[in-house]
């Protein structure tokens, strides 16, 4: 559709709506990080962030679904308390959970590009279990590489101690979030999103 | 919850471009200078940060909580060897400093958040991201901000909804499973909602921005973030 | 039966009072710093089993906040509900058996994707056996006319069905009594006689009904009785011939 | 002015007929195996400047989908609407300043946190400079008696209020019509008049005003104009006196 009023270049209906989704997205993954579980064996607790990734990932694509934590981690940055716990701020992207939080852009686009088989969407219910399985163990080790780096770097502290000190406590926990993201996936919660 | 809260201190009136580049050159800064004598400057500069936005040490403190035992157990674990002495303390050190440092970066970063208008810092975005991008960028965080709470409270209705027919008995995947997909379904249909919206007021690549401007104010700022870039870099 | 004493909810954080008025600004910044005004303020009251009440009141008055407390959904402050007999903090399953709820915005209420699987959660969770389940989901549906539907997705209903989907799912609890907030905000004409048609129904089979409403247009002829909420409190407890001249000072529209 | 020429608009994909419908459920298997029913089945109309119109008619009936290609949020499968003798799709800029729009629940419609960063968003998006940006801003927030409260958080204001936002939004395009879907829905009466009002002064200083609602109540005095849809179709399109004793068989209730 043309405009002409002036010069006023309005944004295609198309690009609207993805930008409003991947908005709505990365609010949501904000939203997800206060839904918290403690976690026995360390002191900081399990957050849904991740599945939040995986499904930005698996229903919006590689580019909308690495759009939308792109915004995350801005939105997070410039004051949204997005980040787990409630804070907020550029600190927390420096911070010891920085790895974790930069790897969410690579990973929902890894996720998305094994999903959908490349960067034009496909119903993602169409797609097989291993397929959707590896596409979030995947993601998980783009998150996990990410955040022992971050770790090592920002706490200076050598491969295995930041491993033991601050991945290890949380990985069992990835695999209820991956079991939950193939349910959500494959029931009927989720209409044809494309 | 962190937040921005209305006030009238120095750092308040500063532009929030000046601000983002005192953060960033305080980062920079902090990881050049991970020595004792660095930390003890830091130290002083961030108090007097603290000090320009009337906010506390120990409330900002308090808001960096989450990261407190990360940097904690930063230290802890690198104390302990497998074997006798089992403790050392020398190979502690370094974490700790490392530990201390984003401890400060994080109080800087707080008063940021606490001092900053959503608006000016979407402001601030557009301009130092030309064209669509930074149209993306400050359209996408206002409607972060301005779409957290209503899905947080979509969350936590369905939560009463399970409760108020009892899906207290369920186990735990499958209650996840049920609050994640109830939250992605009403986040979509809010997006739909959006996009409509947004063309009804004729959402555009080019609209008038938001204004700002550098005043004498933003001087001290802009010459202090200047000047520990390049200490972060000798 | 459900017994409120003393009852008082006061919301902590942002949102509290400055949601509620049309008032001018003017003191608001003060107001946010006196600690609110409760949004249920000392409420007493008792509904019998089988009685029809209808509660009304302007925005904010604390309708909603008080009939989440009938089973347990928000927690008092200060003062106690039992549901027959019995506190509900002592036996939460058992009020909430007894007392089933429908929500403001029916979305709200949803738990699943089809309208078959959102009305079987409650009685699923109740233990019953897959028979029993099967009937009561069939029943509900009946009730409500939606039967032979159970596959449809919720997200492509119109809303006077939605409506409808969610009052199913608190029949098939089978509740002592039925408590429905808002039930008819967005319909139209004929869905609203439907809903009404059931709610009618439903008393004369002996459940007890509490109707949320701004709009007492053709309840007044079924209720026992109007309760009128303002500022947290009761401001009016009557049947609703006698209580149908003081509500416009309330706030609310008489029904004509 | 707007107008319409035998405009026809069909949802393609899922949930087309099968959201509309208070019907049962026995033909509906083949219904959606045939082409769905048109959501607008061939409507004309024209909407003069100035003018008051009142749109009814039961849910599914088409208002919204109808209402939104007035300024081409919605294009057609068949027909046409110009604005100002401009076809729409020519110049959709023009139609969308034209005619201003809230939709049925104000929250989706805001896309700031605080009133003033909202309601500026239109005039910016035109690329008006700041001066009379901060002009229309005033003025709009002046008109829905909103002045001074810029920097109030959207979400801790009242229903009506939150209302008023969304008109306040809408005029800072400087509109020749507003049209409001169903601007009254989960307000109480204060709240109702209180909107009402706004609507009344604004119409009296000369916009164009369409309602969508399903409840005439206080409508049929200040409207020039009563429009009926039913099934996609303009079923009774008559000035209000002669429209209400007809509004009970379209399934509108008439106001008493
Ligand atoms: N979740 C919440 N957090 C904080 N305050 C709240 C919350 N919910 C309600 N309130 C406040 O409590 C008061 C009572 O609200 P409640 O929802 O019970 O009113 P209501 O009578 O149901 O109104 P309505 O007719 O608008 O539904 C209001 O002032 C409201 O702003
Ligand atoms: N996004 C959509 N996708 C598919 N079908 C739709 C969509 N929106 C509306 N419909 C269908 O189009 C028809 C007309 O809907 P519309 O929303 O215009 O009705 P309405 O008169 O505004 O109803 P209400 O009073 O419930 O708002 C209905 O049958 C509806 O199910
Ligand atoms: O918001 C933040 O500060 C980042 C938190 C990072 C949490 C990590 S992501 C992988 C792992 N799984 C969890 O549930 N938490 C950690
Ligand atoms: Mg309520
Ligand atoms: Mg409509």
């Amino acid at each position: 559709m043309s405009a002409e009023t002036g010069d006023v270049e309005l944004v295609g209906d198309a690009a609207a709506s993805n930008l409003a989704r991947a908005a709505l997205f990365a609010a949501l993954i904000g939203a997800f990080a206060y839904v918290s579980f403690p976690n026995p064996v360390s002191p900081a607790p399990v957050t849904l962030q991740v599945l939040g990734v995986f499904l930005a990932g698996i229903l919006l694509g590689p580019v909308w679904g690495g759009a939308a934590c792109g915004l995350y981690l801005l939105a997070g940055a410039l004051g949204a308390p997005v980040f787990a716990g409630g804070s907020a701020g550029l600190g927390v992207l420096v911070g010891p959970t920085a790895g974790y939080l930069w790897s969410y852009p690579f990973a929902a686009a890894a996720i998305g590009v094994v999903v959908h088989g490349g960067t034009s969407l496909v119903d993602p219910k169409s797609v097989g279990l291993a397929r959707l399985v590896g596409a979030m163990v995947l993601g998980v080790i783009v998150i996990y590489t990410f955040g022992v780096v971050g770790l090592m770097v920002v706490q200076n502290l050598g491969p295995v101690e930041a491993f033991v000190g601050g991945a290890a406590a949380f990985i069992p926990a990835e695999a209820l979030k991956i079991a939950a993201g193939v349910g959500i996936v494959r029931s009927d919660a989720i209409a044809a999103t494309a | 919850m962190l937040s921005y809260e209305p006030g009238d201190s120095f750092v308040h009136r500063l532009d929030p471009r000046a601000k983002l580049a005192v953060q960033v050159g305080f980062a920079l800064a902090a990881f050049a200078h991970t020595t004792p004598r660095g930390l003890v400057i830091l130290t002083a500069l961030a108090g007097c940060v603290l000090a320009a936005a009337r906010l506390s040490p120990i409330a900002a403190l308090a808001e960096a909580r989450y990261a407190l035992p990360f940097l904690l157990a930063g230290p802890a674990i690198a104390a302990f060897t497998l074997g006798p002495p089992w403790i050392a303390l020398s190979q502690a050190v370094a974490p700790a400093l490392a530990s201390y440092r984003v401890l400060l970066v994080l109080a800087v970063s707080v008063v940021y958040v606490r001092t900053t208008r959503v608006r000016d810092s979407r402001a601030a975005i557009q301009r130092l991201v030309p064209g669509r991008p930074g149209r993306f960028l400050g359209v996408g965080v206002a409607l972060v901000f301005r779409f957290l709470p209503v899905l947080l409270a979509d969350l936590s209705r369905t939560r009463a909804a399970m409760r108020a027919r009892l899906g207290s008995e369920r186990g735990l995947i499958e209650r996840m499973g049920i609050v994640t997909s109830a939250g992605i379904q009403r986040a979509f249909g809010r997006a739909d909602r959006l996009g409509v919206a947004l063309r009804a007021r004729c959402f555009a690549w080019n609209p008038t921005l938001p204004a700002l401007r550098f005043t004498r104010h933003d001087l001290p700022a802009l010459g202090l973030a200047a000047a520990l870039v390049g200490w972060a870099f000798v | 039966m459900i017994e409120v004493r003393n009852l008082v909810h006061r919301y902590n954080g942002t949102g509290g009072s400055s949601k509620s008025g049309q008032e001018s600004t003017a003191d608001r910044d003060d107001a946010t710093e006196t600690k609110p005004r409760p949004a249920v303020d000392g409420v007493s009251l008792t509904i019998d089993d089988g009685s029809f009440v209808v509660l009304a009141g302007p925005n904010g008055s604390g309708k909603t906040t008080l009939v989440r407390q009938f089973n347990g959904l928000l927690d008092p402050d200060a003062g106690t509900v039992s549901v027959n007999g019995q506190p509900v903090t002592t036996d939460v399953v058992a009020a909430r058996t007894a007392v089933a709820m429908t929500f403001q915005d029916p979305r709200d209420g949803f738990v699943a994707a089809t309208i078959g699987a959102d009305v079987a959660f409650g009685p699923e969770n109740l233990g019953l056996d897959r028979n029993e389940i099967d009937r009561r989901v069939a029943d509900a549906l009946a009730a409500v006319r939606l039967d032979d539907r159970e596959n449809e997705r919720i997200d492509r209903l119109s809303g006077g069905e939605r409506a409808r989907v969610a009052i199913a799912g608190a029949l098939a609890m089978a509740p002592d009594h039925l408590v429905l907030d808002e039930p008819f905000a967005g319909l139209d004409e004929p869905a609203r006689q439907s809903v009404l048609d059931r709610i009618r129904a439903l008393h004369a089979d002996g459940t007890g009904i509490v109707v949320v409403t701004h709009d007492l247009r053709d309840l007044v002829d079924p209720a026992d009785r109007v309760l009128v909420m303002n500022e947290g409190r009761v401001a009016l407890d009557a049947p609703p011939a006698a209580a149908i001249g003081r509500l416009p000072d309330l706030g609310v529209r008489a029904p004509c």
